[in-house]
């Protein structure tokens, strides 16, 4: 009798646990992000220094009161460095998406409700963008094309639409055979309203959590290549380029890689888990019920 | 296992069994209260009652396949007079497959999608030591004999999904039979399949019990299906047996105004009338006028499917007001044809005269014929937007208000969401849907399949009412004849993409001439005959 | 594809022989080093993939830093910058200095073990100035003045289309044997090094030349030329001790290098940062801008924050490491006053300021960060400045070939030579690309090859330095130090003021 | 097996399609490019008859069509034209960085699958425990710190503070096996670990669903041990089966060992295309970008073959 109590009080955990991880997750998620938020909206009216202005007496100061995040190797001050980064980073995952979503859109649903040869077409289409590796792509554009933030913004947009494609194809096979898509056809609906007015809404739940995923790794995509020294611009602050301005000084001045890497982090992360809190609580766990 | 207790006359005893789940508003929730059971050896013993009554976990805690949060609160099961809870879990699993036997209801999902039938039922085996090869293939192929496969050589080599639902069902006893258990634990094994499918795998298991001397422990939600296999049956409400006994004294006479409520449900004849539908006259003009069409999946450009005709030849007429019958087999084209009359599909010969009529269709599945995304209010305008009918304001309102009136549905209904309604009444908005257009002809395929029997009822009299209002006339493709048998004027037998018979209802159910026909129709009198029908 | 595979194995089992002699010691210490400080071998970290090894076409300066090891001309730089007589034991030169004549060093052997020959010098320098055949360019530019290379008594005789004085310079040249079709891809030389394997993108390999005509030198078995990905990696190589040497280093990250392991040498390197404005574009083409501009900018807080205040700062195009050439009276022209050029800007009409962008190479770490202070200083002024990056093959073709750009900062190098400094003004030079122009500073510089008199000429260089800065010709920052670590186990390792690494001197210290 | 041969037929003009479009968008984004070929390798002070006896020279006069073929047929023998920037065969260049890349790729993968797998039925054991949600904590956190983060302390953590592992120190595999895995094992890590918490993640959840399913229930029901069920039943049939896993880690692996080798500086493949990028080595870059395209592109062709021949339920679809 002994164990089977034991049993009990465990299953009640566990019950609670996958009702609750969502919700979880969820608010853990949006807490981060809204700290990054509202870093980012703060730093529109208001930065402690201009982001930009060097200063040679001030060169590689530890946190202090005067600095509170310290100064670069250029004597700029790193918190309202990490401010005016936040708007970049946020523009360029945010933007990307966005295109990424339209390019997605357009193949994906398409190609699912048609099918056929043209299905067959856009899928190796997006199957051909998806063999190239996407930092490799998204690098090789912006090479050639020149790295300005626009270039940045539509070179990952591209490197990203397959995967939406893909959810949205797949996601738009499944239910184009369902009845009401059937009896929207039978009512002779445009298919272009049939796509985007009763198709599209119900594959929300499988397409917010790829959004999500898809701005946290446009953000670890777009900070790599400023790391790599093709991302923003000079003087313009984002966190990949801080780092890698960083790197040198990794073992004397700390402060300038733990500051940036935690905002970045901190962004992805809270991405990670809104998507993954939106994951759990639209498909109900899948174990327990 | 002592020698005196495998003799008992019971060969399980449930006592004062009671389990509990885990559940978020509750705590605890109990899902077996102090259930007392006992099965006389070499019976079969029947296990019926709504879903959520605890038929199916009665089931899995004599096999010992709980779900891991489950927990029992209380009782004892004996097997063979052995007390399974107090039996180490390892000795518990072994003793499934080897006394115990499961077959479960999905066919289709039940086996290994990536074992070929040999491994799947070589494994069975092997876990219970054996392990002499010829041995092994010697006594798959004797069973897969017995299970009614003429040629076995060729099954040992199948994967399951080169198999039909009912030949899987048919290996999944073979490997619940295989090492010749004394109880065969079979948990709904035949809703998924159809009629004709159904009676020969009750007769197959019949046959098994007799000739191994099997126990079953038969669940199944389907009184007819009880009715007609099982030597005793038990009801079970809220997790307790309400009623048991001798199947044919529980059906015919119940004790308990549950069971007879179960029963009433089960059959449709206290709603059905034989003026229930109009009669049509075969003089007017045919509402809709097919003459040797073919159809089916074809390579166009912009389908999926592979080329390939589903229904050949077809041709028939239909006339205003009257209700047209199909029935046929799983697979024999039903959809197909309504699919391709209602336009989804472009025939690819012949010729589907519709004189101008607009069509409505109603679909099987209450769960997908709605957009879950959309309220009930868009779902009534969708069809306005689409066939572009400009309406007032004022007008619009009126006509909702009035279609849902129709349909039987509170006005209030309009701002729900699909979600938020039950099975029949989102098949009644899928109707409201149709009705709102005033079509001439309404296509049914399968409506009632996924409803209860008290749904399929009212969306019946709904169907009934609209043909006597507004002359719509009613292609009513299902499975089941017992409801085709009531409310058709004609009927169409189909098999393998044609059509094999039609006719007057009357005539076609009185004296069928294709074998289709013959088998559906015997099929449908088994199971609405008592026990001693089968085999 | 086989023979790929069997070139790359090849390459491989050369690099591990390289790395087991480190192994190895028979009665040498632990670097392979006798008592005499013979033997070892050193690794050198260079940022810059070499582009050719043929001496006489090479252009990167990153690639001449290694040939110095393997090619000598007639004669060579010291470390102060002085020239010395190498494969030429002297020289005389006529009044007009239109004719000079050498006397070739005997007992030179190239790599190849052949004879250095008056024919493989007459070859060298024929090749070198396009002499070989019939409508051949010179292979070095400044070379084109040459008319006739030939020997004459045993001497060699090189003589000149006109007088030049400053062609001296270009007797650097290398001489490499005749008999070598592709001097590119089998380095021939007489170095005291010789040119052992090239792996691309890993590391350039030269050995010990054992028959070198000064017989005490080298003393290093092997040099390794290891090529870096970026100035970090490097950081993390030198501290994990992979590489002994590492020039081109940034003061900032040399001071963190453990004292006890790393010595840093220093020198003004002869280059010149400018911050380029394009004299045809709007408002630079009016010297009134210019010199606001000149006196916006804080060059001392410009070398504090870009090379850690490792730099002279420049008020004009030459650096003061230049020697005599150089006028000190022009120090100290410019100095930040904010004021003054806040007035200057409204004078010639732009006290809004205006817009312009910075096109600048994104491989030079310095010149961006000096850039991106630069923006910070000119908006004090209203000059809306933005950054625009290219890379160096784009930069090279659209700013300084193609002029066409706004304003540049770039580090100019040049030869070890007044004159190479100070001709890219000339209004055709082509070099010129701040589109320079003055009729006076052409005239004075058209005469200073004439002129044979070293202080007359000095006294040209000063005037025209001060035509430079009287026009606030461009704006100049900084004379960068060359900075190099070097293990604290070598000695004898000497820092050029050009781009130079000799490695004939450098040697352990040895150790018993 | 005439269905096995159909399944591999339709893949193989799939292959070749996908193939022809990756060689095309390949050619066309280095064809279109701003700046001519032949002037970029002149330099700047090329005449304009230089460049167009160098433009004759490498084929750029003749018609797109035509210079397509060819560099088409090019890739295929292995000529991929004349590095810009460095002056020897692309191919040659290639073959010198691959073994870098390749043994990072071989460790990663070996860390990935040897990580990922236990961890994921461990926690799928008890979905929701306290291991469960260790892990996947960690998962989370895993994936979402950017590569160089990771590898600036990875660095930071055992080779500046505890002295192991030598960063920046190459070893050719030939010369000093030892070393040459002790540079490639850090590398390897900072690749594996986000790569770990993805398989992690898609197992484990595949496992659950799996463990779930009718089937395993029959096999219950037939007496079978849990543990047989797992190793039988269970690991061939999660979606991600070791095919999939290899193939996604293989295809991933490019990206990041682009950024991992820079931090590190090993002399791969990923270091090389930073090169050629920075140089705008154009017959470099296109013939990187299309190898490491097709190398993808096989990986995953294979891996549908392997996957069709483990489950026999693909060939119908």
């Amino acid at each position: 009798m002994a164990d089977r109590k034991a049993k009990l009080s465990t299953s009640k955990v566990n019950v609670k646990l996958t009702s609750d991880l969502g919700r979880i997750s969820f608010v853990v998620g949006a807490c981060m992000l809204g700290f990054v938020f509202l870093v980012f909206l703060i730093s529109v009216f208001y930065t402690p220094y201009n982001p930009n202005m060097t200063d040679a007496s001030n060169i590689l100061k530890a946190p202090s009161f005067e600095h509170l995040f310290g100064t670069d190797h250029l004597g700029r001050d790193v918190l309202s460095r990490i401010m005016s980064a936040s708007k970049y980073t946020i523009f360029v995952s945010f933007a990307g998406i966005a295109i990424a979503l339209v390019l997605g859109m357009l193949m994906g649903l398409t190609a699912g409700y048609w099918g056929g040869i043209y299905d067959k077409a856009i899928m190796l289409l997006s199957n051909s963008i998806m063999c190239f590796p996407g930092i490799l792509l998204a690098l090789v554009a912006v090479a050639v094309f020149g790295s300005s933030m626009l270039n940045v913004v539509f070179a990952l947009g591209i490197v990203f639409s397959p995967s939406f494609a893909r959810v949205l194809r797949t996601g738009t096979i499944a239910i184009s055979n369902r009845e009401y898509i059937l009896h929207a056809k039978i009512l002779k609906v445009n298919p272009f309203r049939i796509m985007v007015v009763h198709i599209l809404p119900n594959l929300l739940t499988a397409l917010i959590p790829a959004v999500v995923i898809g701005l946290a790794n446009m953000t670890l995509f777009e900070s790599a290549m400023s790391f790599l020294g093709l991302g923003v611009q000079p003087p313009a602050a984002s966190y990949g380029k801080m780092l890698s301005d960083a790197q040198s000084y990794v073992t004397t001045s700390p402060w300038l890689i733990v500051f940036p890497a935690f905002m970045l982090i901190l962004y992805i992360l809270g991405l990670y888990f809104i998507s993954e809190g939106v994951r759990i609580r639209t498909s109900r766990g899948g174990t327990i019920e | 296992m002592n020698k005196s207790s495998s003799k008992s006359v019971n060969i399980i005893e449930i006592k004062d069994f009671s389990l509990c789940f885990p559940s978020k508003t509750e705590g605890m929730k109990p899902v077996l209260n102090k259930l007392n059971l006992s099965i006389k050896r070499g019976s079969i013993f029947g296990v019926t009652g709504n879903s959520g009554c605890g038929k199916t976990m009665t089931a899995m805690s004599i096999a010992s396949l709980l779900p891991k949060e489950a927990s029992i609160q209380g009782g004892d099961i004996l097997f063979n007079g052995q007390s399974l809870l107090s039996m180490d879990p390892h000795s518990r699993r072994l003793l499934l497959g080897d006394k115990i036997g499961v077959i479960f209801q999905e066919p289709m999902s039940a086996l290994d999608p990536l074992m070929r039938i040999e491994a799947a039922l070589g494994e069975v085996l092997i876990s219970h030591g054996v392990k002499d090869k010829n041995e092994i293939r010697s006594k798959i192929m004797e069973m897969l004999k017995v299970v009614g496969f003429k040629n076995p050589d060729a099954i040992l080599n199948r994967y399951p999904h080169q198999l039909s639902g009912g030949q899987r069902q048919r290996i999944l006893i073979a490997g619940a039979a295989l090492l010749k258990p004394s109880l065969l634990i079979c948990d709904e094994p035949t809703s998924a399949l159809d009629t004709v499918t159904t009676i020969s795998i009750l007769e197959l298991l019949r046959s098994m019990s007799i000739s191994m001397g099997i126990t079953m422990l038969f669940i199944s939600h389907d009184l007819n299906v009880v009715g007609c296999f099982c030597d005793y049956v038990a009801v079970m409400k809220d997790g307790a047996i309400i009623e048991k006994g001798i199947t044919s004294r529980v059906l015919r006479s119940p004790q308990t105004p549950y069971t007879l409520s179960l029963l009433r449900k089960s059959r449709l004849d206290n709603v059905l009338s034989n003026d229930f539908f109009l009669k049509p006259n075969y003089s007017e003009t045919p509402l809709l006028e097919v003459s040797n069409m073919s159809s089916g999946y074809d390579g166009r450009l912009f389908s999926r499917q592979k080329h390939a005709n589903v229904i050949h030849d077809i041709s028939f007429k239909m006339y205003p007001k009257e209700v047209l019958g199909v029935i046929g087999g799983s697979g024999c084209g039903k959809t197909t044809l309504a699919k391709t009359i209602c336009g989804l599909l472009t025939p690819t010969a012949g010729t589907m005269l519709l004189n101008d009529v607009i069509i409505g269709v109603v679909f099987q599945d209450p769960a997908s014929c709605l957009n879950p995304s959309h309220n009930i209010l868009w779902h009534l305008l969708e069809p306005l937007k689409a066939k572009k009918i400009k309406l007032s304001k004022l007008e619009t309102r009126e006509l909702l208000i009035a279609t849902m009136k129709e349909v039987n549905l509170k006005p209030s209904y309009l701002l729900r969401y699909p979600h938020q309604l039950s099975g029949g009444q989102r098949q009644r908005v899928a109707i409201a849907m149709c009705l709102i257009l005033k079509p001439k002809l309404i296509i049914a395929d399968e409506p009632f399949s996924s409803l209860d029997a008290s749904s399929a009822a009212n969306v019946l009299s709904l169907l009934s009412s609209i043909n006597h209002k507004y002359n719509t006339a009613i292609l009513l493709i299902s499975h089941n004849l017992h409801i085709v048998s009531k409310v058709a004027s004609r009927v169409m037998v189909m098999d393998s993409g044609t059509i094999v018979e039609s006719g007057q209802l009357s005539e076609v159910f009185a004296s069928p001439s294709s074998q289709a026909a013959k088998d559906l129709l015997e099929a449908e009198r088994k199971l609405n005959s008592n026990p001693n029908a089968l085999s | 594809m086989r023979k790929f595979f069997k070139r790359f194995t090849s390459v491989l089992l050369i690099a591990s022989l390289g790395l087991s002699l480190v192994a190895c010691n028979g009665g040498k210490d632990k670097n392979g080093v006798d008592k005499n400080g013979y033997g070892g071998s050193v690794t050198v970290g260079i940022t810059q993939e070499p582009k050719s090894f043929d001496p006489h076409m090479v252009v990167a300066a990153g690639d001449e830093e290694i040939l110095f090891n393997i090619f000598e001309g007639l004669f060579k730089y010291d470390s102060t910058g002085t020239l010395q007589p190498c494969l030429a034991t002297d020289y005389t030169v006529n009044e007009e200095a239109t004719e000079y004549v050498f006397t070739i060093r005997d007992n030179v052997k190239f790599h190849n073990d052949q004879k250095m020959t008056m024919a493989d010098v007459i070859y060298s320098y024929k090749r070198a100035t396009g002499l070989l055949n019939e409508g051949d360019t010179a292979l070095v530019a400044e070379l084109d003045c040459v008319t006739d290379v030939f020997e004459r008594d045993g001497k060699l005789v090189i003589t000149l289309d006109q007088s030049n004085s400053e062609i001296l310079t270009y007797f650097t040249t290398a001489i490499i044997p005749a008999s070598v079709e592709d001097i590119g891809s089998t380095p021939i030389g007489t170095g005291p090094f010789v040119f052992d394997n090239y792996t691309v993108g890993v590391s350039v390999t030269l050995k010990r030349n054992d028959n070198y005509w000064q017989e005490s030198l080298p003393y290093l078995d092997s040099v390794v030329f290891k090529i870096l990905a970026d100035m970090n990696s490097g950081d993390t190589e030198i501290r994990n001790g992979y590489i002994d040497i590492f020039p081109h280093y940034t003061m900032d990250k040399a001071e963190l290098l453990p004292t006890e392991s790393f010595n840093i040498l220093t020198c003004p390197s002869n280059m010149v940062q400018i911050f380029a404005l394009n004299s045809t574009f709007e408002p630079f083409s009016n010297p009134l801008v210019r010199e606001a501009i000149n006196y916006a900018i804080d060059r001392d807080a410009l070398i504090q924050l870009s090379v850690d205040g490792a730099g002279v700062p420049l008020t004009t195009a030459m650096s003061p490491a230049m020697g005599d050439a150089y006028d000190t009276s022009i120090d100290g022209t410019y100095s930040q006053d904010i004021d003054y050029a806040n007035e200057l800007m409204e004078e010639a009409g732009y006290g809004d300021g205006f817009d312009v962008t910075i096109t600048i190479p994104s491989e030079y770490l310095v010149s961006v960060d000096t850039t991106v202070a630069l923006v910070d200083q000119l908006s004090s002024i209203g000059i809306n400045a933005t950054i625009e990056q290219t890379d160096w093959s784009t930069w090279l073709s659209d700013v300084y070939a193609g002029r066409n750009y706004e304003a540049t900062v770039i580090f100019l190098t040049s030869n070890y030579s007044a004159y190479d400094v100070m001709s890219r003004y000339e209004t055709s030079n082509s070099g010129n690309f701040i589109n320079y122009s003055n009729p006076e500073y052409d005239e004075i510089i058209a005469q200073i090859p004439l002129t044979t008199d070293i202080n007359e000429r000095n006294e040209m260089y000063h005037e025209l330095l001060a035509i430079l800065v009287a026009d606030n010709a461009s704006c100049y920052i900084q004379d960068p130090l060359e900075v190099v670590a070097v293990s604290s186990e070598l000695e004898g390792y000497q820092v050029y003021p050009m781009y130079v690494q000799d490695m004939s001197t450098v040697r352990y210290i040895a150790s018993n | 097996m005439r269905e096995n041969l159909k399944f591999i037929l339709t893949k193989a003009v799939e292959f070749i399609l996908t193939l022809l479009v990756v060689s095309f968008f390949t050619f066309a984004a280095f064809s279109i490019l701003p700046g001519d070929t032949a002037s970029v390798i002149l330099g700047p002070e090329a005449t304009p008859e230089q460049i167009d006896s160098l433009r004759q020279e490498l084929g750029l006069d003749k018609p797109m069509v035509e210079q397509y073929l060819n560099w088409l047929a090019g890739t295929f023998s292995g000529n991929l034209g004349q590095s810009t920037a460095f002056n020897v065969p692309v191919s040659s260049l290639i073959a010198q960085r691959l073994p870098v890349t390749l043994g990072m790729c071989a460790l990663a993968l070996i860390i990935v699958i040897g990580v990922s797998y236990p961890m994921a039925i461990l926690s799928s054991r008890k979905p929701f425990h306290l291991a469960d949600q260790v892990f996947s904590i960690i998962g989370h956190i895993a994936f979402a710190i950017p590569p160089f983060v990771l590898s600036l302390l990875l660095i930071l953590l055992f080779s500046n503070l505890f002295g192991y592992f030598a960063v920046g120190q190459y070893y050719a595999p030939t010369d000093n096996f030892g070393g040459y895995l002790n540079s490639l094992l850090l590398p390897s890590v900072c690749i594996a670990i986000p790569k770990i918490a993805m398989i992690f993640k898609f197992l484990r959840s595949s496992i659950i669903t799996e463990k779930a399913s009718d089937y395993i229930k029959t096999s219950k029901a037939h007496g079978l041990s849990d543990f047989s069920i797992l190793i039988r039943h269970v690991l061939p049939n999660t979606n991600v089966s070791a095919i999939t896993v290899v193939s996604i880690v293989l295809s991933d692996i490019i990206g990041g060992s682009l950024i991992v080798e820079q931090v590190f500086n090993l002399p791969g493949l990923g270091r090389l295309l930073l090169m050629g990028i920075s140089r705008r080595d154009f017959p470099l870059l296109s013939g990187m970008v299309f190898y490491l395209a097709l190398a993808t592109v096989i990986i995953y062709f294979v891996a549908d073959i392997l996957n069709n021949l483990v489950d026999p339920r693909m060939r119908l679809k």
